[in-house]
C-alpha cells in the first residue's frame, strides 16, 4: 500500500497510451504503483493544490509554476513535449495549407469564417489557442462571469474573438471531442499531435482532417511533473514523488518517452536536460 | 358497566358529516347491534371504535380512558378491541399465516400460533384452508378467514362489520353460534353490523338504529316500494298489482317508498269481505311466528305483507295457514317515507 | 463548507444577473429535457401499458430485458445514435449530429425503459377490477388500459419524474451528441462538467444549484396540479 | 331457448380444479339463479360466462357461438353479456361517470348517457349521490351504483353475482323488485348468486346448485353444527343442549355438522311423550309457513329446528303457534354431512 | 453497422480472454453499484414509507424536495461528497477520495432520492385496508410498514432495479470520487468513457455490451425469484 502513488494528470497523458507504457517498466524498476487520476490541467492541479495526490503530471508551463511558487509543489521537472497542429478539412476553405505561422493561420479562419472548433475548457491547449488569438491582433470579445470565493468576488475572464458567433464553437470539451466536431462540421482545430494521429491513424472511423499548419516554434507543449509540497499536506508520499519523478527524467524513463510510438509517429520529445527549482 | 360512551361525536368524510351521534354508551360484555340504511356511518363508526380513525369533534371515552379528537388514536388501545371490516383484505400470504399474524404481533410462539390460529380456523370451518393463498379465497371464504384472525386474539372488543355477508347459510349459522359463545362464554364484548334483521335480533341483547350518522327509531317493517297512480293519491304495490288509496294526494311523482304499520291492519275472513274494495287485498295466510307475545301473519297478497296481532286476536279469529283472507288497509296505517338524500 | 456559502452566493449572482448566456443554457436543458421526457413518456407509457396487459409468448424475457435497459450506459446510447446520425451514418444528411435533436434521440432512447418498466410497476400493481369492470362494461383494449391507467396514474407520474430528473441532469449523452457547444447546445449538466473540468468548483456547483431550483420549480408545479387533482 | 351451453366445463386456478360441470344449460329471457356454498364455484362461473376469464377445457356455446378454451374469451360478445361483481369496485371518478362509462364506450352523446345514468341511479336509490366521489362510497351504497352501472347498459345477458350483500332491507327489496321487473318487462337474462335462499326462491324460476364446482343437490334444510360426546354416538346441538344419539358411533372426533330430514322427524302434543327421551326434545311452536302443499313448521327447541308435514296432518295434530311440543328425532333422519375440503 | 458487429465480436474476445483486468473493472463496477443500491434502499425504502405512513406538517413540501432531487447532478453530489472527503475536508484523514468507498457514498446519495421517490409511489397507491389490517391486529408502526412493503414489494422492487440500473451506469461520480484509476476504481462506465475518449469506439462499445449482459444476467436472476415468489 505504500508503495502506491497517487498522480493526477492529463487526460491526454493517459488516452494517449504513453503511461501504459511507463508505468508498468516503472514498477518493475522502483516497486512503485502509480494510481493514474486523469482529468483536465485545471482539475489536476487543483487535486494537487488540496493535496489529493501526491504528485501532478500536466502540460501548462505557466500555471505550474505558479503552482510551485504558490508553495503547493515543492519543484517542476520539466518531462517532455509534444507539439500543437491546426488541422482542417482537406477542401481547406480558409486556405491555410502549408502555413507555418499559426498566427497567420487564425486571421485566415476568422477572415472567411469557417468554422474553427476551441476546446474552450482552460485546460493547456485551450490556453495556447488564446495566446494565438492574441496575438494575431484580431479584436477580441471577453465576457467576464463573476463569482464569489471564500466571500470574494471573483470574476472569470473568458475569451472569444469578436462577432464569431456563427462560426467559433467552443465546446468545452477533451482534444478527441474537439476533432469529431470539427470533422463533423468541416471545420479547423488546434489539436496537439498525438491526439491528432490517434484518431486519423488509430480509430475505426478516422476522421477527415488533415494537418495544414505546422512547426511554428510557438506551438510547443511541454509537460511537466510535480510532486505536491510535504510542507502544505504532510500526508503526501514526497519521498516516493521524487524517487519517481527521477526515474522520469533518468535516461531510462526518458529513453522510453522518446520510443513511445502510435501508429508508427514518435508522440513525445524527451525535455528532461535541466532540473528547474524555485 | 359501559365499556364505549360517545357524546356528540361527529365524524366528517371529505366535506360531509358522516356521523354525528348525540349520546351513546355501549356495554361491556354485551352484544350490541347497529342496524341502518346503507351510509347510515356504520362502518365510519366501527372504524373510530377501533381506533382506526380519527373522529371530528366531540368526546369518546374508552373504558375510562378518554380520546381526544385532536390526537391520533392511541395505538396500545387497538390491542384490546380488534376490527373484522366489511370487505376484508388478506395478506399475500398463506391463511394460517395470515390468521397467526395478530398473535406473532404478540409475540407468540410459532408452534402455539399455529396451534392456536388453526383452532380459530376450524371454528370458522377453513381449517382444510390452512395452506390455500389466503389473498385468492373466495368473497365468503375470505370473510370467514377474517374473522377467525379476529377471534384468535381473543380481544375483549370484537366489531364485526357484517360479518356474515356473503357467507353461505350453513356458515353463517356457525358464525353466528360461534360469535354468540365467545360472549356468553368468555365475556367477550360484540360489536356487530348486519342488514339481516332476524338474525341480529336472536343474538344482540341491544338494537342501535343508526340513519344518516344519527341515532333513529328502528326502520319500520311492511316496506315497500310502490308506483303513484296519475292522481297522485292511489298507489301500485306492484305494476299491475294492488292499488292503495292515499289520504291526501301526493306532492312528488316518481317511485317511492311507504310503510305499512302492521298493527293497524285487520285480517279478515275472505267471506266478509270484497277483494274489489279499495284498500283491501286479498291472500293467503303463508305463515305464523310467534314474536314474544304477539303473533306475526305473513299474508301472500302478491306481496308479503305482516300483520301484527294479539294472541287472543288471532284465537278468536279461528284461521290458519292456507286460509284466504282479505287485510284491509286504513289510509292512516300508510306512511310514505322520506327519500334518503345524502347530508 | 464555506465552498457552499460561495456556490450559493454565486449562484443568486448568477441569477441576478440574469446573464443571457446562462437563460440560453437554461432554455436548451429545459427544451430538450422536458422534450425527450415527452417522447420517452409518449412511447414508454404506452409500452408499459402493452406489457402489463398483454399476453404473449415470450413476454416474461421482454420485460426482463426492458429492466436490463435501465442499465443502459450512456456512452452506449451516445454512440449508438452517433453512428447513425454523424455525417458518415445514414441519417447524417440530414445533419443532426451536435443539435439538441440529437441529445433528445439519445435521451428519449436513455429513458424509454424507465419510463416502461416504472409504468409496468404501477400498473400491475393495480387492482384487477378496474381491467375487468371496464371489460364487462364493454370498453375495448384501449380504453381499458386508459382506465387503468388513470387508476394508476400517480405511479406514472412517479415514472415520469424520474425519467425527467434522470435527463435534465444528464451529461453523457448531452456530451456525446450535443457536443456541448457554447450558445447552441450547452445544457446545465454539461456546462457544470465544464466547470467542474476548469476546476471551476464554485461555478459548477453554483449551475447545479440552479438546476435543482429549476427541478423544485417544476416539481411544486406538479404537485400543486396533483394536490388539486386529489381533492 | 338455451343461451349458455355447457359441457365438461372444467376451471382451474392455481393447481385446483374450482368447476367441473358436467353439462349445464341456461335458458334465454329467464332468471337462473345460482346457489351453493364458500368457494362452489359460483364467481369463477360468472366470470367465465361473462366472458372475462378462460376456462380450462370443455365446451361452453354462447347463443350459438361456440367458444374456445385455447383463446381469450371474444371481447365483442361483452357487449352483449353484463357482469355486476360480487365485490365491486368503483372507477375514481364521479358516481354518474362510472354509470356512464358504458354507454361512453358505446359512443353514446353525453347529454343522453348522462340522462340514462340518471335514470339508472334512480332506480337504485342512489340518484341523490350522482356527483359523489364514487371510490369514496360505503359498501352498500358501491354494491347499488354498479348494478346501476350494469342495467343502464340494457344488456341482453345480467350477471349479478350477489347483487344484495350488503345492501340494507329496503334497498335488497328495490333491487330485487328491479332485477324481476327488467326480466319480465325487457325480457332480459338473469343470472344471478346468493346465499339468501328465500328470496331467490321467490325470484328465479330456476335454481341451480353448485358444490365444490360440481352441479349438486340442494344443500340440507335443518343444518346444525353439533359437538360429539365422548362415546362418539352422542351428539350435542348446542354445549350444554339437547343430545342426539346415532345409530352407528362416528369415526372422527371434532365438532361437525349433520342435517335432520324435515320430512322423517315426528312433532307430538308435549302430553305424549316425556322430553328426557333420547332423540326427542321439547320446544314451542313458533312459526307455520306455507310451502307449496306441505306445511314448514318451525319448532323452537333452543336450536329452531323445521318439520314438514302434509296439510292434513297438520290439521289432525290441532296444534297452533306458542303450543308445546315434542319432537321425536329418529336416528335414520341424522345425516352427517361430509367436511368441505378444497378440491 | 459493421461498428456494431465488431463490437459485438470484440465483446466476445474480450470475455473469451478473460481478461485479469476486465474482470476486475467488472468486479470494481458490481461491488460498487451493489453496495451503493444496498445502502440506498436501507434508507430509501424507510424514507419511502416513513413519507408513506407518517403525517406531520411540511410533509408536501419535503415530497415535493425528495421529487427535486431525482434531479440531483452526478456533479453535484461529486462536488459535494468531494468536499468532505477530500484532504481539506473534514473527512480527509481517512484518505477516502479515489477509493471505491467514495464513489458508494455518492452513488447512494444520488439514488436515495430515487428509491425513496419511487417506494413511496409503489405504497401510496396500496389499498389503505393493508394498513388498517395490521394495526387492528395490534401490528406496531413498523410491522404495519413492513406488511404493507411487502405487499408493495413488487413496486419496491422495481424502484431499487431503477436505482441499480442507475449506478451501474453511472460515469459522472465514479470519475470524480473514483478517479477512474486504473487497476483500483475503474469500472465499467468509466473505462467505457475513457476508450470513447481515446476514440476507441468499438472497445467502448463492447464494454457496453458486456455491462449489459451483466445487468441481464442479474435481472434474469431477480426475475427467476420473482416468478417463484409470485407463485
Ligand atoms: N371519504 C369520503 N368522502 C365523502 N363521503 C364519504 C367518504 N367516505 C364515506 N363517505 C360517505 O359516508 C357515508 C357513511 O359511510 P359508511 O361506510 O360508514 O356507511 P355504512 O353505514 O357502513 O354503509 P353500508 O351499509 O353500505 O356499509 C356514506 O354515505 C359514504 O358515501
Ligand atoms: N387463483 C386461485 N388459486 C387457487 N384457488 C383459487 C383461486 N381463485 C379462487 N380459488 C378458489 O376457488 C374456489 C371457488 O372460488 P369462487 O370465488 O368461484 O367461489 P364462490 O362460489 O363465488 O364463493 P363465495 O360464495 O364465497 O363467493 C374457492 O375455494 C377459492 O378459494
Ligand atoms: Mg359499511
Ligand atoms: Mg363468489
Amino acid at each position: 500500500q505504500s508503495q502506491v502513488l497517487v498522480m493526477s494528470t492529463t487526460t491526454s497523458t493517459e488516452a494517449s497510451g504513453l503511461l501504459g507504457v511507463l508505468l508498468p517498466e516503472l514498477e518493475k524498476d522502483t516497486g512503485i504503483k502509480v494510481k493514474v487520476i486523469a482529468k483536465g490541467t485545471g482539475a489536476a492541479l487543483k487535486d494537487g493544490m488540496d493535496g489529493n495526490v501526491d504528485v501532478v503530471f500536466v502540460h501548462a508551463k505557466a500555471r505550474e509554476h505558479e503552482f510551485v511558487e504558490q508553495g503547493y509543489g515543492t519543484m517542476r521537472f520539466a518531462v517532455m513535449h509534444n507539439d500543437f497542429v491546426i488541422v482542417g478539412p482537406p477542401s481547406d476553405p480558409a486556405k491555410i495549407a502549408g502555413s507555418k505561422n499559426a498566427a497567420d493561420a487564425l486571421k485566415k479562419i476568422a477572415a472567411s469564417a469557417a468554422p474553427f472548433i476551441s476546446r474552450g475548457d482552460d485546460s493547456g491547449t485551450h490556453i495556447m489557442e488564446l495566446d494565438l488569438w492574441k496575438s494575431t491582433g484580431l479584436p477580441l470579445a471577453s465576457k467576464v462571469t463573476s463569482t464569489t470565493q471564500a466571500g470574494q468576488q471573483v470574476e472569470k475572464v473568458s475569451i472569444t474573438p469578436a462577432d464569431s458567433a456563427k462560426w467559433y464553437f467552443s465546446i468545452g470539451q477533451g482534444m478527441g471531442k474537439t476533432l469529431l466536431f470539427a470533422d463533423e462540421k468541416k471545420g479547423y482545430a488546434l489539436t496537439d499531435r498525438g491526439t491528432y494521429i490517434k484518431y486519423k491513424y488509430g480509430s475505426d472511423a478516422p476522421v477527415d482532417l488533415e494537418i495544414l499548419c505546422e512547426d511554428d516554434p510557438v506551438l510547443h507543449n511541454i509537460y511537466g511533473v510535480i510532486p505536491v509540497n510535504p510542507a502544505k499536506h504532510p500526508h503526501v508520499k514526497h519521498d516516493l514523488a521524487m524517487q519517481f519523478c527521477q526515474w522520469l527524467v533518468s535516461p531510462r524513463g526518458q529513453a522510453l518517452i522518446g520510443g513511445y510510438q502510435l501508429v508508427g509517429k514518435q508522440l513525445f520529445f524527451p525535455d528532461a536536460i535541466t532540473v528547474q527549482t524555485p | 358497566m359501559s365499556l364505549y360512551k360517545m357524546e356528540k361525536l361527529r365524524a366528517v368524510l371529505g366535506n360531509k358529516t358522516v356521523l354525528d351521534i348525540e349520546s351513546l354508551t355501549v356495554e361491556k360484555g354485551v352484544i350490541t347491534a347497529f342496524m341502518g340504511p346503507n351510509g347510515a356511518g356504520k362502518t365510519t363508526l366501527f372504524n373510530i371504535l377501533a381506533f382506526l380513525r380519527r373522529f371530528h369533534s366531540g368526546s369518546l371515552v374508552f373504558d375510562g380512558i378518554p380520546l381526544l379528537c385532536s390526537q391520533a388514536p392511541p395505538a396500545q388501545l387497538r390491542q384490546r378491541a380488534v376490527l373484522v371490516p366489511q370487505e376484508p383484505i388478506m395478506f399475500s400470504s398463506s391463511v394460517e399465516k395470515n390468521v397467526a399474524f395478530g398473535l406473532k404481533c404478540r409475540g407468540i410462539s410459532l408452534a402455539q400460533r399455529t396451534k392456536q390460529a388453526h383452532k380459530a380456523l376450524d371454528e370458522v370451518g377453513m381449517l382444510g384452508f390452512a395452506k390455500a393463498a389466503a389473498h385468492r379465497l373466495s368473497g365468503g371464504e375470505t370473510k370467514r378467514v377474517a374473522l377467525a384472525r379476529a377471534i384468535v386474539l381473543d380481544p375483549e372488543v370484537l366489531l364485526c362489520d357484517e360479518p356474515t355477508a356473503g357467507v353461505d347459510s350453513q356458515n353463517r349459522i356457525i358464525i353466528l353460534e360461534l360469535i354468540g359463545r365467545l360472549n356468553a362464554q368468555r365475556g367477550m364484548t360484540v360489536l356487530i353490523t348486519s342488514h339481516n334483521a332476524p338474525w341480529l335480533a336472536g343474538l344482540a341483547s341491544r338494537m342501535v338504529h343508526l340513519d344518516s350518522g344519527r341515532i333513529a327509531e328502528p326502520f319500520p317493517e311492511n316496506t315497500f316500494l310502490v308506483h303513484p297512480g296519475p292522481d297522485g293519491r292511489s298507489l301500485f304495490l306492484t305494476p299491475d298489482g294492488p292499488e292503495l288509496v292515499l289520504e291526501e294526494p301526493l306532492a312528488a311523482a316518481g317511485t317511492l317508498t311507504i310503510s305499512l304499520d302492521p298493527k293497524q291492519l285487520a285480517l279478515l275472513p275472505a267471506s266478509l269481505g270484497r277483494a274489489a274494495d279499495k284498500n283491501s287485498l286479498s291472500g293467503v295466510i303463508t305463515g305464523v311466528l310467534l314474536k314474544e307475545d304477539r303473533l306475526l301473519v305473513t299474508v301472500n297478497a302478491g306481496v308479503e305483507i305482516l300483520i301484527s296481532l294479539s294472541l287472543a286476536q288471532w284465537k278468536a279469529k279461528n284461521l290458519g295457514p292456507g286460509d284466504i283472507v282479505q287485510i284491509s288497509i286504513p289510509a292512516s296505517s300508510i306512511r310514505v317515507l322520506p327519500e334518503k338524500k345524502p347530508l | 463548507m464555506g465552498f457552499f456559502w460561495d456556490s450559493i452566493v454565486s449562484a443568486l449572482n448568477l441569477l441576478l444577473a440574469a446573464d443571457s448566456e446562462l437563460l440560453h443554457i437554461v432554455g436548451v436543458s429545459l427544451t430538450v429535457s422536458s422534450s425527450s421526457t415527452l417522447l420517452a413518456s409518449l412511447a414508454g407509457i404506452p409500452l408499459g401499458l402493452f406489457l402489463g396487459f398483454v399476453n404473449f409468448w415470450g413476454k416474461r424475457v421482454v420485460i426482463t430485458l426492458f429492466q436490463t435497459l435501465l442499465a443502459l450506459p450512456t456512452v452506449v446510447v451516445g454512440l449508438f445514435v452517433y453512428a447513425f446520425i454523424s455525417r458518415r451514418g445514414i441519417f447524417g444528411p440530414f445533419d443532426l449530429l451536435y443539435t439538441k435533436t440529437a441529445i433528445v434521440i439519445g435521451q428519449t432512447i436513455l429513458i424509454i425503459p424507465v419510463v416502461t418498466v416504472l409504468t409496468l410497476a404501477a400498473i400491475s400493481r393495480m387492482d384487477r377490477r378496474y381491467k375487468d369492470t371496464a371489460l364487462t362494461l364493454g370498453a375495448g383494449p384501449l380504453t381499458t388500459a386508459r382506465m387503468v391507467a388513470w387508476e394508476a396514474r400517480f405511479g406514472i407520474m412517479a415514472a415520469v419524474a424520474a425519467a425527467f430528473g434522470r435527463v435534465i441532469a444528464e451529461v453523457g449523452i448531452s456530451m456525446m451528441l450535443g457536443g456541448n457547444a457554447k450558445g447552441f447546445t450547452r445544457t446545465m449538466p454539461t456546462a457544470m462538467a465544464l466547470e467542474y473540468d476548469k476546476g471551476e468548483f464554485v461555478l459548477s456547483i453554483a449551475l447545479g444549484l440552479i438546476l435543482l431550483a429549476l427541478a423544485l420549480g417544476v416539481n411544486g408545479f406538479l404537485q400543486f396540479f396533483q394536490g388539486r387533482a386529489r381533492q
